[in-house]
C-alpha cells in the first residue's frame, strides 16, 4: 500500500508537472536543472519505495503466458537457461517467472542449459525460487535438472531427435531411464513447448533453427531487450511468444499476480526494476509535451507582438 | 623530402594492405601491422603523459587559476603510475595481472576510476531528459518526424502505451502503439541505418584512397605548402 | 556542370557490363577441379571387443587442401556413422586423429555425434599428414580408414574474394577516374552541405565573442578512420581559425592524436604565415579513460565558454553528454560522427550534424580543390551501383518468391554470391 | 576562494569523517580491514555525489572529482599499455634476457627482427620534441595513416557496404509465411493486424523505398531538385524516424545507469535499502 513515503515525491512529482505546464501554456521555457531535479526524483523514489505499475501484457507476452495456462495439467515443458550472469539481472526474472507458472499449473518441467554459465544460474532458481515457493515438489518427478552439455547447436541436433543420446542422467548421476517424466518423452518432439531464457548464441534463434522447425514445437523466449527485435520475424509462427528486457518479465509478473493471487507477495524484480523506468519515461514524455505547448504559445506570443 | 617520405610511407602500407586481403600468404600483416600501431602508440604515451606532467606542473609553478587541484592530478598521477609500474600490494609475483584483486592498483581503480566513470555515464539519464525537452519539437515536418518516432517509442515502453490503445480491434492491432514502436524499430528504423551505413562505405573507401593517393595531404599540413 | 541523367545511366550500364565479363572469368576460375580424394573402399569394420555392439565407421572420409590460406590448414569430411542416425544409438561423438609423415597418431580433436567436417587448423605447410577418425561409443572406439597422405598448400590468390576484388575495383576505379577528369580542370558540381557552410560563421562568431573555438576529435585513437577524417577537418578549420586570429583548444584522448594534431595546426598556422602565434598548448592529452576524458571536457566547458564547438569523430556513450554541456554554455556547435548509434543523440543537441558519409566528405568538400571534389563524385557511382543492385535484387526476389519463376531465382542466387563476404 | 567556500569545503571534510566512522563501525562485525572499506565505500559516494553536483552548476567539489579522475586514469592507461603491449607483445619478441626478468614465454622467429620497425618510428615520434628533427616524426604518423586507411577500406567495405545492400534484397509481395497468393486472395484478407501480411509487406516497402531514397539523400554531384529533390526529401524522413526512434530506444538504457548509481547510494552508503 502507498505510504506518506511514496506519496509525497509522487504528489510533487506530478504537481510540478502540471505547474509547469500551466507555465508553458503562458509561453514560458524549462531550466535544465529543474528538469535534472524531476528525472532524480523520479528515479529515486521507486528504489526507496518500491512502486509497481499495473503493467498490461502485449499480445508477444501474453500469447506465451495463455499457452502455459492452456495447457491441460502434467504437460511436460523443457526449460533451457542460455545465459552468463551480465545477462543475469535483465533475464533472470523472467526464468523464475515462468517456471513459477509452470509449476503451478502443474506441468512437469525439465532444466537443462547449453551455455555453461546457465547451470548457476539455474541453481539460483531452484534454490531460491523453486524450493521455497513449492516445498512439496520433488526434484526427479516434479522437475529434473539435466544440467549443461558442452556443444552449442551439435547438443540441439542431437537432442531433437534423441534427448537421452545427449542427456542419459540428470545433473546428479541419476539415470534418466528410471525417471517418469521421461517415460514419455523420447526427443525434443514430445515436449508441449520449449522456454528458451536468453539471448546470445547459441539462444532462441538456434532453437527455432534446430529443434523448433525441424520437430515442430511450439517455442517460447525470454531475451535481454537489445535482442528483442530481431526475435519479431519468427513470431507468431516459430516463436509462440516474446519476453523482451525487463519491461516483458514487468509484464510476465504482472499477469502471472493477476492469475495465479497466490504469487501476490513474491519477489517481482521485473514489476520493481519498472518502477523508476516508468515513472522517468512519463517524465520524459511530459517535458517533450511542456516544450511543445511553450514552443507554440512563444511563436504565437511573438506574432502577436 | 619533407613530404614525399612520409606520402611514399602511406601509400605503399595502405596498398600492401588492400593487396594483402586478396593474398593468402600476407594475410597475416593485418595482425602485425596491427601490433605495430599499438608499440608506437606506447611510445606516444611518453608524449602525452608528459605534456599531461608539464601543464600541471606549469599551472602549479605559476600559480594559475584552480593550480590547487593540479596537485590533485599530479598526485594521483603518480600514485597510480607507481602502484602500476611496481605493483604495488600485487598478491603474486612480477607475471601476475597487474589488475590482480589485491593489489593496490586495483584498489585504487575500483574505488576510484570505477565510481567516478559510472557516475558520469549515468549523467547520460539526465540529459536525454533535457535534450527530449529542447529538441524534440514541432518546428518543421522533419522535426515532427523526429518528435512523433521518440513520442510513441518512449511510450511504447511504458505501460499507458498498452493501456491507451487497448480498445483498437485485433484486425487494426499494427496501429496499437507498443506494436506500432516494434514496426517503427523493425522498418523505417532499420531502412534509415542501413542507408546510413551505406554511404558511410562509401565515404570510408574514398576517404582511404585519398589518402593512399596523397590527394588529402591535410594531416602533413600538406597542400597548404 | 550538373549530372545528366543519360550519363548516370550510360555509366552505370558500362559498369554492369564489365562486372558481367568478370563474372563469367571469375565463375571459370572457381569452378572446382579435382580434390585429393582418399583411395581405399568404404568401411572395413575394426576389429574390437566383440562382447558389445559394435558401432560402423564413419565412410567417405577425405583430407583436402583449405583453399585459399597461406598453407597452414585442412580441411575433412566425411559421411557420418550410420548407427548416428538411429534413435537410440550409442554414439557420443567422433575422435579425429592425425598422424604427421610416418609419426604415431595423435588424437587432436573430439567432436559431436552429427558432425560431418573438420577444420585442422594446425598443420605446417610442406609437412605431409594423413588422419583417421573413430567413431566413439561409451567404452570403445571404431577407427575409419585412413586417408591418403597429403600436406597443406598455399595459394598466392584468394579466388573467393574475386567479386570482393571486383566490387573494390568498380568503386575505386570510380574514384579515380572522377579525379583525373577533375584534375583535367573539368569543372564538378558539389551540392551544400548546410554544416560545412556554417564553419566559417562559426569561427568568425568566436572572434567577435573573444571566445576560443573548442574542437573535439572523438575518443577513439589514430586507428579509427574518422579521426583522420576528423583532424582532415581540423586542417581546414586551424586554417580559417589562424585567418581570423581567433583561439582553438583542443583537448584530446589519445597521445598519438595530441601528436598528429598538433602537427595539423602548426602546419596550418604556418600557411596562414602566423607560424608565431601556434602554440603546442593548443592541443593537450587528457587522459584515455572515456569518462575522464569527458569531465574534463565538460570542465572546460563551462569554465572556458567556448563560441564553437565542433564534435567530429569516433564518438561512443559521451556524444550527447558533451553536447548537452556545450550547449548549456550557448555555443554554436557542429557535429559529425559515423556511428549510427550517436548520430540521434548530436542531431538532437547540436546546430549542425554531419551524418556518416558527410563526415568523410567534408575535408574535400571544404578544401574545394578540383581533385578532391572529383572523389566526391566517385562515391556517387557506388551509389548507383548499391541502387541499381537493390533494385535488380528487390524485383528478383520479388518474383521468385510471388510466382516461382526459376530465372529470377537464379539472377537473385548471382547477385546474392556477388554481394557476399567471405 | 572566499570565506563561505571554506565553510562550504570544511563542512564536508566533516561530514566525510562521520560518514567514514559510521560505515567501519557498521562494517566492523563482518570484516577485518574495515576502517579501509569504510573508507573506500564512503570515498566511493563522495565522488559519486561530486560528480552529481556538476548538474547544478560547476564547483570545487566537481573540479577535485575531476582532476583526480584524470590523473588517475591516465595513469591506468598507460600502466595497462607498458604491460600489455610493450612486455606482453614486444619484449617476447625482441630480447630473451628482458622476458626471462619479466617472466614472459620468449617467443624466437626470424621475422622477429621486424618488431624493431615500430620501435624505431616510436623513438622517431619523441623526435616531435626536437625543433630541429620535429618533421620526423611525421613518418610514424605516415605509417599509421596508411595503416588505417588500407586495413578500412576492405574492411568498410565489406561490412557496410556490400553487407547493408545484399541484406536489403526483400520480397516486395511477402513470402511464407506471407505468401503471395493473388491480388483477389490479398484484398479478401486485407488488414492492418501487426501479424498480418499487410504489415509484413509495408515492413518490406518501407525497408527498399527507405533505403532507396536514404541513398539518394548522399548524393553529392546532383543538384536535390524535381523528382530527385523529392526522392532525396523522403530519404531524410526516413533518416529523421531512425533518429528518433533510435534516441526514443536508448532512454531505458540510460534511465538504468541511474538507477545503478543511486542504488549504490542509497544501499551500499547509507544502506537505508537493503
Amino acid at each position: 500500500m502507498p505510504n506518506v513515503g511514496v506519496l509525497v515525491p509522487l504528489v510533487a512529482i506530478f504537481g510540478g508537472l502540471i505547474w509547469l505546464l500551466v507555465r508553458a501554456i503562458r509561453g514560458r521555457e524549462v531550466e535544465r536543472r529543474v528538469i535534472f531535479m524531476f528525472i532524480f526524483v523520479a528515479v529515486a523514489t521507486p528504489i526507496l519505495f518500491p512502486i509497481t505499475f499495473q503493467e498490461h501484457a502485449t499480445p508477444v507476452v501474453k500469447n506465451l503466458f495463455d499457452r502455459i495456462e492452456n495447457l491441460p495439467s502434467g504437460s511436460t515443458i523443457l526449460m533451457s537457461f542460455d545465459f552468463d550472469p551480465a545477462m543475469a539481472p535483465e533475464v533472470q526474472p523472467m526464468a523464475n517467472a515462468l517456471s513459477r507458472h509452470c509449476l503451478a499449473r502443474e506441468h512437469k518441467i525439465v532444466f537443462m542449459c547449453l551455455w555453461a554459465t546457465g547451470q548457476s544460474l539455474l541453481n539460483t532458481t531452484l534454490e531460491y525460487v523453486i524450493r521455497p515457493d513449492f516445498p512439496h515438489l520433488v526434484d526427479g518427478v516434479d522437475f529434473v535438472n539435466v544440467g549443461y552439455k558442452a556443444g552449442n547447436e551439435g547438443v540441439l541436433n542431437v537432442i531433437v531427435s534423441d534427448f537421452k543420446k545427449m542427456f542419459p542422467t540428470d545433473v546428479n548421476g541419476v539415470p534418466l531411464d528410471g525417471v517418469e517424466i521421461f517415460d514419455k518423452v523420447g526427443s525434443c518432439k514430445d515436449f508441449d513447448l520449449i522456454l528458451t531464457v536468453g539471448g546470445g548464441r547459441p539462444g532462441p534463434k538456434e532453437w527455432v533453427l534446430f529443434v523448433g522447425d525441424p520437430a515442430d514445437v511450439p517455442i517460447g523466449a525470454g531475451v535481454a531487450a537489445v535482442v528483442a527485435p530481431q526475435l519479431y520475424p519468427y513470431y507468431p509462427r516459430q516463436v509462440i511468444g516474446i519476453l523482451g528486457g525487463i519491461k516483458g518479465a514487468a509484464e510476465y509478473e504482472s499477469e502471472l499476480v493477476k492469475t495465479h493471487p497466490r504469487f501476490e507477495n513474491m519477489e517481482k524484480p521485473g514489476l520493481r526494476m519498472m518502477g523508476p523506468q516508468t515513472l522517468a519515461h512519463v517524465v520524459i514524455l511530459a517535458f517533450i509535451v511542456i516544450g511543445n505547448i511553450a514552443f507554440f504559445r512563444g511563436r504565437r506570443g511573438k506574432k502577436t507582438e | 623530402m619533407r613530404q614525399l617520405v612520409p606520402l611514399t610511407i602511406t601509400f605503399c602500407v595502405g596498398t600492401l594492405l588492400i593487396v594483402s586481403v586478396f593474398i593468402p600468404p600476407l594475410g597475416d600483416l593485418e595482425r602485425t601491422f596491427t601490433l605495430w600501431f599499438d608499440i608506437i602508440a606506447v611510445f606516444a604515451f611518453f608524449l602525452g603523459g608528459g605534456n599531461l606532467l608539464r601543464v600541471h606542473i606549469n599551472k602549479l609553478r605559476r600559480r594559475k587559476t584552480d593550480w590547487g587541484f593540479s596537485i590533485v592530478t599530479l598526485a594521483g598521477f603518480s600514485t597510480m603510475l607507481a602502484a602500476g609500474l611496481f605493483k604495488i600490494g600485487n598478491p603474486g609475483d612480477i607475471a601476475t595481472a597487474v589488475d590482480a584483486p589485491g593489489s593496490m592498483f586495483y584498489t585504487i581503480f575500483d574505488s576510484v576510476v570505477v565510481p567516478l566513470g559510472s557516475t558520469m555515464y549515468s549523467l547520460l539519464a539526465f540529459f536525454v531528459a533535457s535534450a527530449s525537452y529542447r529538441a524534440f519539437r514541432a518546428k518543421n515536418r522533419e522535426a515532427t518526424l523526429l518528435l512523433v518516432a521518440a513520442f510513441i517509442i518512449l511510450l511504447g515502453r511504458t505501460p499507458f502505451g498498452l493501456m491507451l490503445t487497448e480498445w483498437v480491434p485485433d484486425s487494426f492491432s499494427l496501429l496499437q502503439i507498443p506494436n506500432l514502436a516494434i514496426w517503427i524499430m523493425n522498418s523505417p528504423n532499420l531502412a534509415g541505418q542501413r542507408a546510413i551505413m551505406i554511404g558511410i562505405g562509401l565515404g570510408v573507401i574514398s576517404m582511404s584512397l585519398r589518402l593512399i593517393l596523397g590527394i588529402e595531404r591535410s594531416y602533413l599540413g600538406g597542400d597548404n605548402a | 556542370m550538373s549530372f545528366h541523367r543519360g550519363r548516370t545511366s550510360s555509366l552505370a550500364s558500362g559498369l554492369t557490363a564489365r562486372l558481367a565479363i568478370f563474372i563469367i572469368v571469375i565463375a571459370f576460375l572457381v569452378t572446382p577441379t579435382s580434390w585429393s580424394q582418399a583411395d581405399g573402399p568404404d568401411p572395413v569394420l575394426a576389429g574390437s571387443d566383440s562382447a558389445l555392439a559394435s558401432l560402423a565407421p564413419i565412410t567417405s572420409l577425405v583430407a583436402e587442401d583449405n583453399t585459399y590460406d597461406n598453407g597452414n590448414a585442412l580441411r575433412l569430411i566425411w559421411v557420418p556413422s550410420i548407427d548416428d542416425r538411429l534413435i537410440d544409438s550409442k554414439i557420443i561423438g567422433y575422435r579425429v586423429y592425425r598422424l604427421a609423415g610416418a609419426g604415431e597418431p595423435r588424437a587432436i580433436a573430439e567432436l559431436p555425434p552429427g558432425s560431418n567436417q573438420y577444420l585442422d587448423e594446425t598443420v605446417l605447410r610442406d609437412s605431409v599428414y594423413s588422419y583417421y577418425i573413430s567413431t566413439l561409443s561409451e567404452r570403445a572406439e571404431f577407427p575409419s580408414n585412413r586417408t591418403a597422405a597429403i600436406s597443406p598448400q598455399r595459394e598466392w590468390i584468394n579466388l573467393d574474394r574475386g567479386y570482393l576484388f571486383l566490387i573494390a575495383l568498380a568503386i575505386a576505379g570510380a574514384v579515380i577516374y572522377y579525379v583525373t577528369v577533375a584534375k583535367r580542370g573539368k569543372k564538378l558540381f558539389v551540392r551544400k552541405i548546410a554544416g560545412l557552410e556554417a564553419i566559417d560563421d562559426a569561427v568568425g562568431r568566436a572572434t567577435e565573442m573573444g571566445r576560443p573555438v573548442l574542437f573535439i576529435p572523438g575518443i577513439h585513437d589514430m586507428d579509427d578512420v574518422q579521426t583522420l577524417a576528423a583532424l582532415t577537418i581540423l586542417g581546414r578549420v586551424s586554417r580559417t581559425i589562424a585567418d581570423y586570429e581567433s583561439k582553438i583548444f583542443m583537448p584530446v584522448a589519445r597521445s598519438l592524436v595530441m601528436t598528429a594534431g598538433r602537427e595539423v595546426i602548426k602546419s596550418s598556422y604556418q600557411a596562414a604565415g602566423r607560424p608565431d602565434a601556434y602554440s603546442d598548448d593548443m592541443v593537450n592529452y587528457i587522459t584515455d579513460e572515456q569518462f575522464g576524458y569527458v569531465a574534463a571536457v565538460d570542465g572546460i566547458m563551462v569554465r572556458e565558454k567556448p563560441a564553437t564547438v565542433f564534435l567530429l569523430g569516433a564518438f561512443f556513450a559521451e556524444s550527447l553528454i558533451l553536447a548537452e554541456t556545450g550547449n548549456s554554455v550557448g555555443a554554436i556547435q557542429i557535429a559529425g560522427t559515423a556511428r549510427p548509434a550517436q548520430l540521434p543523440f548530436f542531431i538532437a543537441a547540436c546546430d549542425f550534424t554531419l551524418i556518416g558519409e558527410e563526415l568523410f566528405a567534408a575535408s574535400a568538400y571544404l578544401s574545394g580543390e578540383p581533385r578532391q571534389l572529383g572523389s566526391l563524385k566517385g562515391q556517387d557511382v557506388g551509389k548507383v551501383i548499391a541502387m541499381v543492385v537493390m533494385t535488380v535484387g528487390v524485383i528478383a526476389l520479388t518474383f521468385a518468391e510471388a510466382w516461382k519463376i526459376e530465372f529470377m531465382q537464379d539472377i537473385l542466387d548471382r547477385l546474392s554470391i556477388i554481394f557476399s563476404t567471405n | 576562494m572566499n570565506r563561505s567556500t571554506y565553510i562550504v569545503v570544511g563542512v564536508v571534510v566533516v561530514l566525510f569523517l562521520i560518514s567514514w566512522i559510521l560505515k567501519a563501525v557498521s562494517l566492523s562485525g563482518e570484516d577485518d580491514g574495515y576502517i579501509l572499506r569504510g573508507f573506500l565505500i564512503t570515498m566511493s559516494a563522495f565522488l559519486t555525489l561530486a560528480i552529481f553536483s556538476f548538474l547544478y552548476r560547476d564547483n570545487p567539489f566537481y573540479k577535485f572529482a575531476e582532476h583526480l579522475f584524470v590523473g588517475v586514469s591516465a595513469a591506468f592507461w598507460m600502466t595497462q599499455g607498458f604491460w600489455s603491449t610493450i612486455v606482453g607483445n614486444l619484449i617476447p619478441r625482441l630480447s630473451a634476457g628482458l622476458s626471462g626478468f619479466f617472466m614472459v614465454p620468449h617467443q624466437p622467429s626470424p621475422w622477429n627482427i621486424s618488431y624493431w620497425i615500430p620501435v624505431i618510428l616510436g623513438i622517431l615520434l619523441l623526435m616531435r620534441l626536437s625543433a630541429k628533427y620535429g618533421w620526423l616524426s611525421r613518418w610514424p604518423l605516415a605509417l599509421i595513416v596508411g595503416t588505417t586507411a588500407g586495413l578500412n577500406f576492405v574492411r568498410y567495405l565489406r561490412s557496410d557496404f556490400i553487407v547493408q545492400v545484399s541484406s536489403t534484397f526483400v520480397p516486395l509481395l511477402g513470402r511464407e509465411p506471407h505468401q503471395w497468393q493473388g491480388a483477389g486472395a490479398f484484398v479478401s484478407q486485407l488488414d492492418l493486424s501487426a501479424t498480418g501480411q499487410l504489415a509484413a509487406l509495408l515492413t518490406n516497402w518501407v525497408i527498399f523505398v527507405g533505403v532507396f531514397c536514404g541513398i539518394v539523400y548522399f548524393f553529392f554531384s546532383k543538384e536535390h531538385t524535381g523528382v530527385f529533390g523529392r526522392a532525396s526529401r523522403v530519404g531524410i524522413w526516413v533518416l529523421m524516424i531512425t533518429f528518433g526512434a533510435s534516441f526514443g530506444y536508448t532512454v531505458m538504457g540510460r534511465i538504468s545507469l541511474l538507477v545503478g548509481r543511486v542504488t549504490f547510494l542509497f544501499r551500499d552508503w547509507l544502506e537505508l535499502i537493503s
